[in-house]
């Protein structure tokens, strides 16, 4: 069927044909193929419910055709839905074949009306929203609002626990010595090392090393090991330079040195 | 001269009450703290929050029922927004208000349409919503009626996907001057229409080609079931 | 109640003055919309600005005579602000409009130690705090010890320069449950407790919680007695 005969059997006044193409122009302005169809429905000039799906079909099937006709591409759910309402059409015109599954033409039909019938529903309940009086329009707050001033209020705790550790605290610390470095019991490596150079020169072969131990250094623990300890790194030094040699006979057993002759 | 009878506050005939309570201020009292609260704020206050603000014991809610009944027919009235309070201008004088007015954002026939059926229809997904309008919704439009802090992400669906809901804001209704969302304008015709109802669609309908996951809409509404 | 008396806008009483007016509302409507502006404005508003926005004819500083007197001793009052009228909260509820939070702090390092040496040494003077903590102690320790009411003012000390002296509250025995401050566990219990460490080995280097500032403990025993 063409677009003229249909148009020709629907009789379309001037005024009809008019908004028709006024649709076509306006295509970018619907909000989808359930828009145009409402805006379709009004021509039928009935209440929603009692609209005629197929002749709705017919009337979106002839805005597709024409559409084609002045070449204005359509979105592809325009087409999508053209083709569901064609099949649609030919369910609702063509007695039901009962070996067909899925749902009857009348219940398609009929939730599509319900869908324009609820979108159109929407449109007029957003429509008395938007007329309702609006906060800052039509009625106001308050102007000059009084800011609710927060007043941060600390308390402060503590347990007993807390009371009795630091007590424990102050009483523990009068127990330490004030921590001083002790240095008349530590004998430096540059201590030692000063006076092993001094001494080494006097030395004639293999010596055990204690016996550079300074006099006075001997006796006390402290003393004797702090001395040993610097002793024995700075002869170590004095090795690593050249200045002197050192032996050990066996594990553990005394530590010897001796001055390295220049000659060998 | 009805002022004389209205400057003395309203203390009598309040005393059984007030003795049950632990040394709340006389009734009459809390009625001008409730008053003093309200005035100051352009946020509708809730019960809790007056309470809370008010010495211990204060029976806000009674303190309300006073107030609301004095500023009834006034320049200014005592409005319920959700479960919350607040003080506006009686709408019948906008027009003195023009300076005070505020430039009113323009919002597309889109997002419009998407508020109310998020009104109606809350919590509704993007889905159901797509479904309602028959084209998809953009970012945008919910993004902006997110920023105007009229909708919000209401519970997920307990549906495959779980998708989300959305519901409108207490902002909405002190906006439209609603006291909760059953007062939408209408609500009572479209419900007994059946069009608030979810009908799944039979078989293969066309619809927006909703790329979501979330296509069950059912049991929405709750919000409406008195 | 009075407010049925309130309900109706005040419209009657004022006829005679209202023939001489042309076309004006009656004060009850004036004073509705004096009310309604001075409560949306941003500003104090001027009777001439009210009478600007307000329909012809109209007596603002009338209807404000009305308003203010409707308003005496409400929550909120209409004020007089250099030649222009404004709605404020009534002066003694101001404290309405702050929200107190409550915050625990735990007490300072500083402050505990003090306490507790008030606490064991009791009547004891500043000098003798900061020759046991071995540093001085801060006003603003004493201070809010004090304000906390732990500690108070004890007898002078019958020495040259007559020291005041600290001694804790019965507040503060409330505070740590105690009957008398005899009741605090002594050194030795607190050791056997686990509160002391035990003593330290002689010339060993001073532990991680020594880092103090304060360093210079000495000849202090006196006081403490067990």
């Amino acid at each position: 069927m063409s677009e003229t005969e249909e148009f020709q059997e629907d009789a379309m006044s001037v005024s009809e044909r008019l908004a028709a193409e006024a649709l076509i122009v306006d295509v970018e302005g619907f909000e989808g193929p359930l828009d145009l169809l409402l805006t379709l429905s009004r021509t039928q000039k009935v209440d929603l419910r009692k609209i005629s799906v197929l002749e709705l079909s017919v009337q979106y099937l002839a805005f597709v055709e024409r559409a084609r006709h002045l070449r204005i591409e359509l979105a592809a759910d325009y087409l999508v839905m053209a083709a569901w309402l064609a099949f649609l059409k030919s369910r609702l015109l063509l007695p039901p074949d009962p070996t067909e599954e899925g749902p009857s033409g009348e219940e398609l039909a009929a939730h599509l009306a319900f869908q324009l019938e609820r979108l159109q529903g929407m449109r007029d309940a957003a429509a008395k929203l938007m007329a309702r009086d609006q906060l800052g329009r039509d009625f106001f707050a308050r102007g000059v609002p009084e800011d609710v001033t927060r007043v941060r209020r600390v308390t402060y705790t503590a347990t007993l626990l807390d009371l009795m550790q630091g007590y424990a605290r102050i009483r523990t610390k009068d127990e330490f010595r004030p921590f001083v470095m002790d240095r008349d019991a530590v004998m430096t490596m540059e201590q030692a090392l000063d006076r092993m150079r001094g001494l080494i020169n006097y030395a004639g072969d293999w010596t055990e090393l204690t016996s550079y131990l300074p006099e006075g250094w001997e006796v006390d623990p402290a003393k004797r090991r702090s001395a040993m300890a610097a002793n024995f790194a700075a002869t170590l030094e004095m090795a690593k330079r050249g200045e002197l040699e050192l032996r050990q006979g066996d594990t553990f057993s005394p530590i010897q040195i001796r001055r390295k002759s220049n000659d060998g | 001269m009805t002022d004389d009878v209205i400057r003395d506050t309203p203390s009598e005939g309040l005393n059984a009450r007030e003795e049950s309570l632990f040394e709340a201020p006389p009734m009459g009292e809390q009625e001008r703290m409730v008053e003093a609260i309200l005035f100051a704020s352009t946020e509708a206050v809730s019960v809790k929050e007056l309470e809370d603000r008010m010495p211990h014991g204060c029976d806000a809610a009674e303190a309300l029922v006073h107030l609301r009944k004095r500023y009834e027919g006034r320049g200014v009235t005592v409005v319920k927004v959700g479960d919350a309070w607040a003080i506006r201008t009686a709408p019948d004088l906008g027009y003195l208000m023009q300076k005070e007015t505020v430039e009113q954002r323009k919002l597309s026939r889109a997002a419009i349409e998407t508020l109310a059926i998020i009104a109606y229809h809350q919590p509704v997904t993007r889905a159901e919503i797509e479904e309602i309008r028959g084209v998809s919704v953009s970012r945008g439009t919910i993004d902006q009626l997110i920023e105007m802090e009229w909708i919000r992400f209401g519970r997920r669906r307990m549906t495959p996907g779980r998708p989300v809901t959305f519901v409108v804001t207490p902002g909405f209704l002190d906006h439209f001057g609603l006291e909760s969302a059953r007062d939408l304008p209408g609500l009572k015709e479209l419900r007994s229409a059946g069009l608030l109802e979810s009908r799944p669609p039979p078989g293969a309908m066309p619809g927006p080609n909703s790329d979501d996951e979330d296509e069950s809409p059912e049991g929405q509404s709750e919000l409406f079931e008195d």
